[in-house]
């Protein structure tokens, strides 16, 4: 989108912020990468379009030990994310200058591959994707090449910024807690076999943890020798679940549900659901609650009632 | 299983948690006609003299009102006590249920409303 | 030549696993990757590039040393028993083919990794020709011929027929073992097959992806790059690159409490990893642009200089089409051509 | 890696009973870092400490692990003995082998197997621990004793005694408390006024007591020797500065509807009132609720008929913010309530009363004046039936499990005293059994029964019926003569349960002193440490610990004042070293971890950190030592791990969960 | 499923110091029995169990994992068992979803005057870790061996 790119490049050459943080055009459409700017001439290959999904709030926790003020892109859902970062004291909002840009759902080359086109050679963003590819020409409508995450949209509204460029829309068509309520119904082998099957997958790359805006800890636990639990390759299938089940913990509450672990999983794996699950039990049983949507709130695990549910109680399918 | 041990099972009471307080003989309606009283229905148990508790004439004076077993402060019950004891001797008689044809003309009009209803508690399941 | 119906295969497979174990690409919640042969797994030859490469089947993600056992004050050591049993990979592309001749040149040098080399020995490779390469395949680059790859037994897959080749003394044996299931064939689909292939390759979009200027000539003119500043940037400083690499070989050992004594293991390791080559007094590459230097200094410069011009990069694209950051190794070399010009 | 020594504790036989101590000590000499093993009849005695001692300097030991009792009993007295040796007290761990593991277990077999394991979790978590230095704090010279009652009442003057302030915060208008009810006292039978009044007097008196009365705790936070404590002084309406005391307006209040707190609601009081006559302070209150002034705006009687000037409608609740070392729980008692039990018609009939109505029925400035008659018509009773075990030693929900202790003196009292008043009263009195453990309690009772002929009978009453011509008929059991009996009575004197005050939960949660099932707060030990709650800094005196007669109240009253004035004695305390740390490598300064922490102990600075050789600000979680209590909510709530505890790291908590699944 | 009588289970219970701990103690001095399968680790507040320590202990091969706080209201530090209520509310329902039985893990409020309670609880969680058999679902089959 030019504006976004004439009105950073406008803030650039004023001196209003040293660096802008966007995406740079890639070898293709579908391949835009997270960069900093800090020049005119480097800002020619500031790009916006419909494949940049990657959240870029992560980055603003390094950006912000630098000097002087950084010009960050954020998404409605991206927005969410560094307030939460912003609440943890992580990132700093006096070295931000947040351009609040338009969003109406992110496409995802997976996707489009999964739709079954091989050898991509070029493809647009718009709807339907014009796909040009080694074997023939092909369409693939919007909708189905966008990220799974988008089908479950938070809004459009951006929650922090300091303008807003573009328009954004809110995408959702599906029930966020669908793929969680589904699983819950399953009786308990076919729960651990499904889990068993999709964990069973996992390698141990850490990019959903090396992705994830709440997984910002200077050194993880599975990194470090504090727990005795540092792990570098799944050796049996109890670490899957170990990491797993402890990395979604110490998200919890934290969490925006922003789906970049999901987007990045290279196994495909929906990590998301361990996310969404603990969401969807605190909202039930802590009251609704959006990490990220306030940055002066009081986290679901930092807070309580006297009156929470019990464990028991919760076991057996109540709430109270 | 000993006849003690049926009749706590049937039951579900414990006798030793009784603290000979009386309450039950004092809140019992048919106290009077009784030979054994409610209290004693506890220590016979306790002492697991169950042949002259399923011999004693209490067992067909209880109205099974259940005073004794709402008013124990202990969880005692001595109504459920008899009422196993019935069900003991009621056991070794066999088969002599009546059939639900059977009863209405035996009914006699001067029986208490409340034994009736009292049956129909005690044996509901 | 020898072909079978595909509609055979599973034959073919339940044959191969009678007299030994198969490992070949199967399907398991909707990715594939080289796994063991079961009578109820889903076989998936139709997907180009398993996720994973197939190096895992000569040098697994992680694999047991040795076992320390403690009983009172006792202790007692018993080493992993080295692979004794022969076995077949099958389906493996050209491309991932020559990765594990990039891994022969580290493991089976002295000093030889028994546990690998034992591998290798009791290894039967049945490859598999590229039918349809996809845009980030770029291993023409490296000299390797998708549409006839190397390996113990040849195979191309066609619409009716898996062709079958072998090659060598091991694939002749593999031959003979499933020999009744086999018929004689000509050449001709399987000409075709690879003249389609080679068109095919020719309009690959990094066909022209050009090396030149990466060897170990190079070193410091590259290594002190300032393009390194702007192209490690994004970099999340996930493995998800190194572990999907054919050719990427790093392991950590590493011991785990068993609780009466200690299993020691390898495991493969990243160098994007920040606590890669740990040592007690820190971190001999303290930034994530080191590592990430690191990692395409290493694949395309140290390596060749140290193996007769051999590269550690055999242009499967895997990391192409993983990474979360879209970075990739042809990014890099583009990059430092741009600077050349 | 350290070189410890393993103590097995016999306990005589209680372990080592049902423990193989020497295959233990076997056992243990086999784990790493074990260079010793040894097992002993008695660990924790003189000669026990002297073997340890002995093998810490033969062996160079770094650590122990004592295996014996539970650590909540002798863990201080090996951490003394490890001390007294030259070993850092903070390197012993306790193995429980006996109230975990002997006194549960059977089977030897099973619990030297189980004891192995104990001490093997000792002993991994051992290899782990530091040597700890506990820090000190100050202790504030002041103490505050909940309720003014007599135990709080003793309890300050015995404090204050000794010369250090105390402040007494009582909820309602005047202290005094249940024994300002009372009319007379088993087994002496004196007047319970005459008694209480001058301690009343002395404490209103003392120099270095003060009281607030219409007042309640808020707000309780800080530890032993470093309380902060908010009371809210309730708006008394009346200047207490002014008032003189002269009753005038109590008399001139035109609303006088309000059923009498202190007589039980038997008669009524003036919205303005002071709950009896030697009320201390002397100072009426306003019941807002039921003055007409605060009503309707309208009225100002008092404030009229006022000489002193002293009413003042304007006033407002107080908040007084106070430090203290040490804090007193003496919350006292009520009865329950008889809702449950319909058996007894005390809802039904007036002449259903129960003993603390009789008291004030008896009692000379009482709604009768003392003349004993029924409140339904006046009448004076020939026939009187007393209950006892109302409601107590009764295990279904309507009553209470626990005996209330003071029901059978009090109602040999009332029977003795109202054969002796009105010897035309038939008494009856139906027990299930008589409890007269104590000085002259047995004889008392007997008394009542030789002498005064009180009738008692064994047995209970199952009902109580209100009769058309107002009487009662009371049908109870005899147990002896194997009979039931239908007594025709005018009045029925229940012995109703005794049970905690309603506020005492609160005021526990806020102390973080725990609490029974019954609403009895928990003493530290039962038997050795009976008037301390588990709390440091807490303890407790009278009915708030469990049911009391007045004597035994007292000298609770005066223990708890004891254990005060030695804590209040000491100018620092050294506190508990097992507090949180950061490890500034680790820690992100998010701040989740000062959300969480109940103390307030946890702050964050910006400094520079020398990360592997990055040096970069940061902000990072600082804990206050002084503040923290080592809950370890902090080091849950750090995703990183950075935040740990002391004595209890992750390492150690782990290794002990290693060592048991082995 | 059919109790299997040999079947002798690993179990890890975490008791606070200031209530649980105190009652189990006071059911060790009123001699009430409970399997000897349990272990107890004594923590400062059920506040203080990291689900890592629970996860550890499937791991190292426990068949079932309790933790035993104050009462909620009675914590000794005030609020820590509000927080593991809640914690381990999450915890123990992320283990339900993936299949792994919730049955294996419990928390119990005892205080310090239950030793009745604690004995209870115990024998109760004792019952039905024998009744759900061997944890195979999380543990670590290297700890098996």
């Amino acid at each position: 989108m030019q504006e976004v790119k004439n009105r950073a490049l406008a803030l650039l050459k004023d001196g209003t912020v040293k660096r802008v943080l966007g995406w740079r055009i890639g070898e293709n459409t579908y391949d835009p990468e997270p960069a900093f700017f800090e020049s005119e001439e480097d800002m020619q290959t500031f790009v916006y379009n419909n494949f940049c999904a990657a959240n870029l709030s992560k980055y603003m926790i390094e950006a912000s030990k630098l000097e002087g003020k950084t010009l960050v892109c954020l998404k409605p859902c991206d927005s969410y994310s560094f307030n939460q970062l912003l609440s943890e004291h992580r990132v700093d909002r006096e070295k931000t200058y947040i351009i609040g840009v338009g969003c109406k759902g992110k496409l995802s080359i997976e996707n489009v591959k999964r739709a079954g086109v091989k050898g991509i050679l070029s493809v647009n963003d718009t709807d339907p994707l014009q796909v040009e590819t080694l074997y023939g020409n092909t369409e693939v409508s919007y909708k189905a090449a966008m990220l799974d995450r988008c089908h479950v949209c938070k809004g459009k509204e951006h929650v922090v910024y300091d303008e807003l460029i573009g328009e954004s829309e809110d995408t959702s068509t599906a029930d966020r807690f669908a793929q969680v309520q589904m699983i819950e119904a399953m009786s308990p082998a076919e729960k651990f076999a499904f889990f068993q099957k999709e964990l069973s997958k996992c390698i141990r790359c850490n990019a959903c943890r090396n992705v994830c805006p709440a997984c910002s800890c200077r050194k993880c636990v599975f990194d470090s020798d504090k727990f005795d639990s540092a792990q570098k390759a799944n050796v049996d299938s109890f670490e899957e679940k170990m990491f797993h089940i402890i990395r979604a913990f110490h998200v919890a509450g934290r969490c925006t549900d922003c789906g970049e672990c999901s987007r990045v999983c290279p196994q495909g794996i929906p990590l998301h659901l361990f996310n969404r699950k603990f969401i969807k039990d605190i909202n039930t049983l802590y009251g609704e609650y959006q990490a990220g949507a306030d940055a002066e709130a009081r986290g679901p695990l930092t807070s309580f009632t006297a009156d929470d549910a019990e464990p028991s109680v919760v076991a057996e399918g109540g709430t109270k | 299983m000993n006849a003690k041990e049926q009749v706590q099972q049937i039951s579900g009471v414990n006798p030793y948690k009784c603290m000979k307080c009386g309450k039950c003989s004092a809140t019992c309606p048919a106290y009077e006609e009784m030979d054994i009283k409610p209290h004693q229905f506890v220590s016979y148990v306790q002492s697991g003299n169950i042949e002259a508790l399923a011999a004693c004439k209490s067992m067909w004076k209880c109205l099974s009102c259940f005073a004794c077993v709402e008013r124990c402060p202990r969880d005692v019950q001595p109504g459920r006590i008899l009422d196993a004891a019935r069900q003991i001797v009621v056991r070794q008689r066999g088969g002599n249920y009546l059939t639900a044809e059977e009863i209405p003309p035996l009914v006699d009009e001067d029986l208490p409303q409340q034994l009736l209803v009292s049956a129909y508690r005690r044996y509901k399941r | 030549m020898k072909k079978i119906a595909i509609s055979n295969l599973p034959k073919l497979y339940a044959a191969i696993a009678k007299a030994q174990s198969l490992i070949l690409p199967v399907k398991t919640a909707g990715k594939t990757n080289f796994s063991l042969w079961t009578e109820a797994c889903d076989v998936d030859l139709q997907t180009l590039k398993t996720v994973k490469s197939a190096k895992d089947a000569f040098f697994p993600q992680s694999e047991t040393l040795y076992h320390c056992h403690r009983d009172g004050k006792n202790i007692t050591i018993t080493p992993e028993d080295l692979q004794s049993e022969s076995f077949v990979v099958f389906g493996i592309k050209g491309c991932d083919v020559r990765g594990i001749a990039v891994l022969d040149k580290v493991f089976l040098a002295e000093p030889v990794d028994s546990f690998y080399a034992a591998r290798r020995c009791h290894g039967t490779i049945v490859s598999l020709a590229c039918g349809a390469p996809e845009e980030s395949c770029f291993c023409k680059v490296f000299g390797i011929d998708c549409a006839e790859p190397e390996g113990d037994v040849v195979t191309w897959l066609t619409e009716d027929y898996l062709y079958w080749k072998p090659v060598t003394e091991k694939g002749e044996k593999l031959t003979a073992l499933v020999a009744d299931l086999l018929e004689d064939s000509d050449d001709a689909a399987v000409t075709a097959q690879k003249e389609a292939i080679g068109k095919i390759v020719e309009k690959l979009p990094y066909a022209a992806l050009s090396l030149e200027g990466w060897n170990g000539e190079a070193l410091n003119e590259k290594f002190n790059s300032p393009l390194w500043e702007t192209l490690y940037k994004p970099c999340l400083a996930c493995g998800t690159c190194t572990f999907v690499c054919p050719t990427c070989q790093c392991y950590d050992i590493k011991d785990y409490n068993t609780g009466n004594g200690v299993q020691r293991y390898r495991c493969w390791d990243s160098c994007m990893y920040s606590d890669f080559t740990m040592m007690a007094h820190g971190n001999n590459r303290t930034s994530q642009l080191q590592r990430f230097r690191q990692r395409f200094m290493h694949k395309l410069v140290y390596f060749p200089a140290n193996n007769d011009g051999m590269y550690s990069c055999v242009g499967c694209g895997r990391c192409v089409d993983k990474c979360p950051s879209h970075l990739n190794i042809v990014k890099v070399i583009k990059a430092f051509g741009k600077e050349g010009k | 890696m350290q070189r410890i020594g393993v103590f097995v504790c016999h306990c005589g036989s209680n372990i080592a009973a049902t423990v193989d101590v020497k295959k233990v000590a076997e056992m243990a000499r086999l784990e790493p870092g074990v260079v010793f093993a040894d097992d002993y009849q008695y660990m924790c005695s003189e000669a026990g400490q002297a073997k340890i001692g002995a093998a810490i300097k033969e062996y160079n030991l770094t650590g122990l692990v004592v295996c014996s009792c539970s650590p909540r009993m002798h863990e201080a007295t090996f951490r003394k003995c490890a001390e007294r040796y030259g070993l850092n007290p903070y390197m012993v761990e306790i193995a429980n082998i006996r109230e975990h593991c002997s006194w549960i277990h059977k089977d030897m077999e099973e619990a030297t197997q189980k004891a192995v394991i104990l001490a093997r979790a000792a002993i991994a978590k051992v290899n782990l621990n530091a040597p700890l230095q506990a820090g000190e704090s100050r202790v504030t010279k002041r103490a505050l004793v909940i309720g003014g009652g007599i135990a709080g009442i003793q309890t300050a003057l015995d404090i204050a005694d000794a010369g250090y302030e105390v402040d007494i915060v009582e909820k309602t208008p005047s202290i005094g408390g249940r024994m300002s009810q009372l009319d007379k006292t088993f087994p002496t039978l004196d007047c319970s006024a005459c008694i209480l009044t001058p301690k009343m007097v002395d404490a209103a008196g003392h120099e270095k007591i003060k009281i607030y009365t219409y007042s309640e705790v808020e707000k309780v936070s800080g530890f032993v020797g470093d309380f902060t404590v908010d009371i809210r002084k309730k708006a008394r309406s009346v200047d207490e500065a002014k008032c003189t005391g002269c009753g005038v307006c109590q008399e001139k209040c035109p609303s006088k509807k309000t059923p009498s707190e202190f007589n039980r609601g038997l008669n009524n009081r003036s919205a303005i009132y002071t709950p009896f006559a030697q009320a201390i302070p002397n100072v009426p209150v306003i019941d807002r609720e039921a003055c007409i002034k605060f009503k309707t705006g309208k009225c100002g009687v008092c404030e009229k008929v006022c000489q002193a000037g002293a009413i003042n409608y304007a006033q407002e609740d107080e908040i007084i913010t106070e430090k203290y070392g040490a804090i007193v729980v003496a919350t006292g008692f009520d009865t329950i309530k008889l809702d449950k039990y319909d058996e007894y018609a005390y809802s039904q009939s007036k002449d259903v009363i129960t003993s603390l109505e009789l008291e004030r029925i008896m009692n000379a400035a009482g709604p009768t004046k003392g003349h004993l008659e029924r409140l339904s018509d006046g009448k004076a009773p020939k026939e009187i039936v007393f209950v006892q075990c109302v409601g107590s030693r009764c295990s279904d929900e309507r009553g209470k499990p626990y005996c209330s202790k003071i029901c059978c003196m009090y109602t040999a009292k009332h029977a003795m005293l109202i054969r002796d008043k009105y010897p035309d009263v038939n008494v009856t009195v139906f027990y299930i059994d008589v409890r007269t453990p104590g000085k002259n309690f047995d004889e008392f009772y007997r008394r009542a029964v030789e002498e005064y002929g009180v009738n008692y009978i064994k047995g209970q009453v199952g009902k109580v019926a209100p009769q058309p011509d107002g009487s009662l008929l009371v049908q109870g059991s005899d147990l002896i003569d194997n009979k039931q009996i239908k007594i025709k009575a005018d009045m029925v004197v229940l012995a109703t349960a005794i049970e905690p005050n309603q506020g005492v939960r609160n005021i526990a949660t806020m102390l973080t002193a725990s609490i029974d099932t019954n609403n009895f707060l928990t003493e530290a030990h039962p038997k050795l440490r009976p008037v301390e709650s588990p709390t440091a800094g807490v303890f407790l005196s009278g009915v708030c610990q469990g049911p009391k007669d007045i004597p035994e109240t007292v000298s609770q009253a005066g223990a708890a004042a004891v254990k005060v004035i030695g804590l209040l004695a000491k100018d620092k305390l050294t506190t508990n070293p097992c507090t949180a740390q950061a490890d500034e490598l680790l820690c992100n300064g998010c701040s989740n971890c000062a959300k969480v922490c109940p103390y307030g102990a946890i702050t964050y600075e910006t400094r520079q950190v020398n990360d592997h050789g990055i040096r970069e600000d940061r902000r990072i979680a600082v804990v206050n030592k002084a503040l923290c209590q080592g809950c370890g909510a902090c080091t849950v709530t750090c995703p990183s791990g950075a935040m740990d505890l002391q004595g209890f790291s992750n390492r150690q908590l782990i290794a002990e969960v290693d060592a048991i699944c082995r | 499923m059919s109790v299997n009588q040999e079947f002798r289970p690993k179990i890890v219970a975490f008791c606070c110091n200031w209530c649980s701990y105190a009652g189990a103690d006071l059911a060790g001095s009123s001699r009430l029995s409970y399997p000897a399968d349990v272990k107890i680790i004594r923590v400062p507040c059920s506040c203080r169990v990291n689900p890592m320590f629970i996860l550890r202990a499937f791991e190292k091969g426990a068949d079932g994992v309790i933790l035993c706080g104050c009462h909620p209201g009675d914590c000794h530090y005030s609020t820590g068992n509000y927080y593991a209520r809640r914690r381990m509310t999450l915890l123990f329902s992320m283990l339900d979803f993936m299949g792994v039985e919730n049955g294996r893990t419990r928390v119990e409020w005892v205080s310090a005057a239950e030793g009745v309670k604690f004995s209870t609880v115990m024998n109760d969680f004792v019952e039905k870790i024998r009744s759900l058999g061997e944890n195979v679902r999380l543990g670590d089959l290297r700890c098996k061996k």
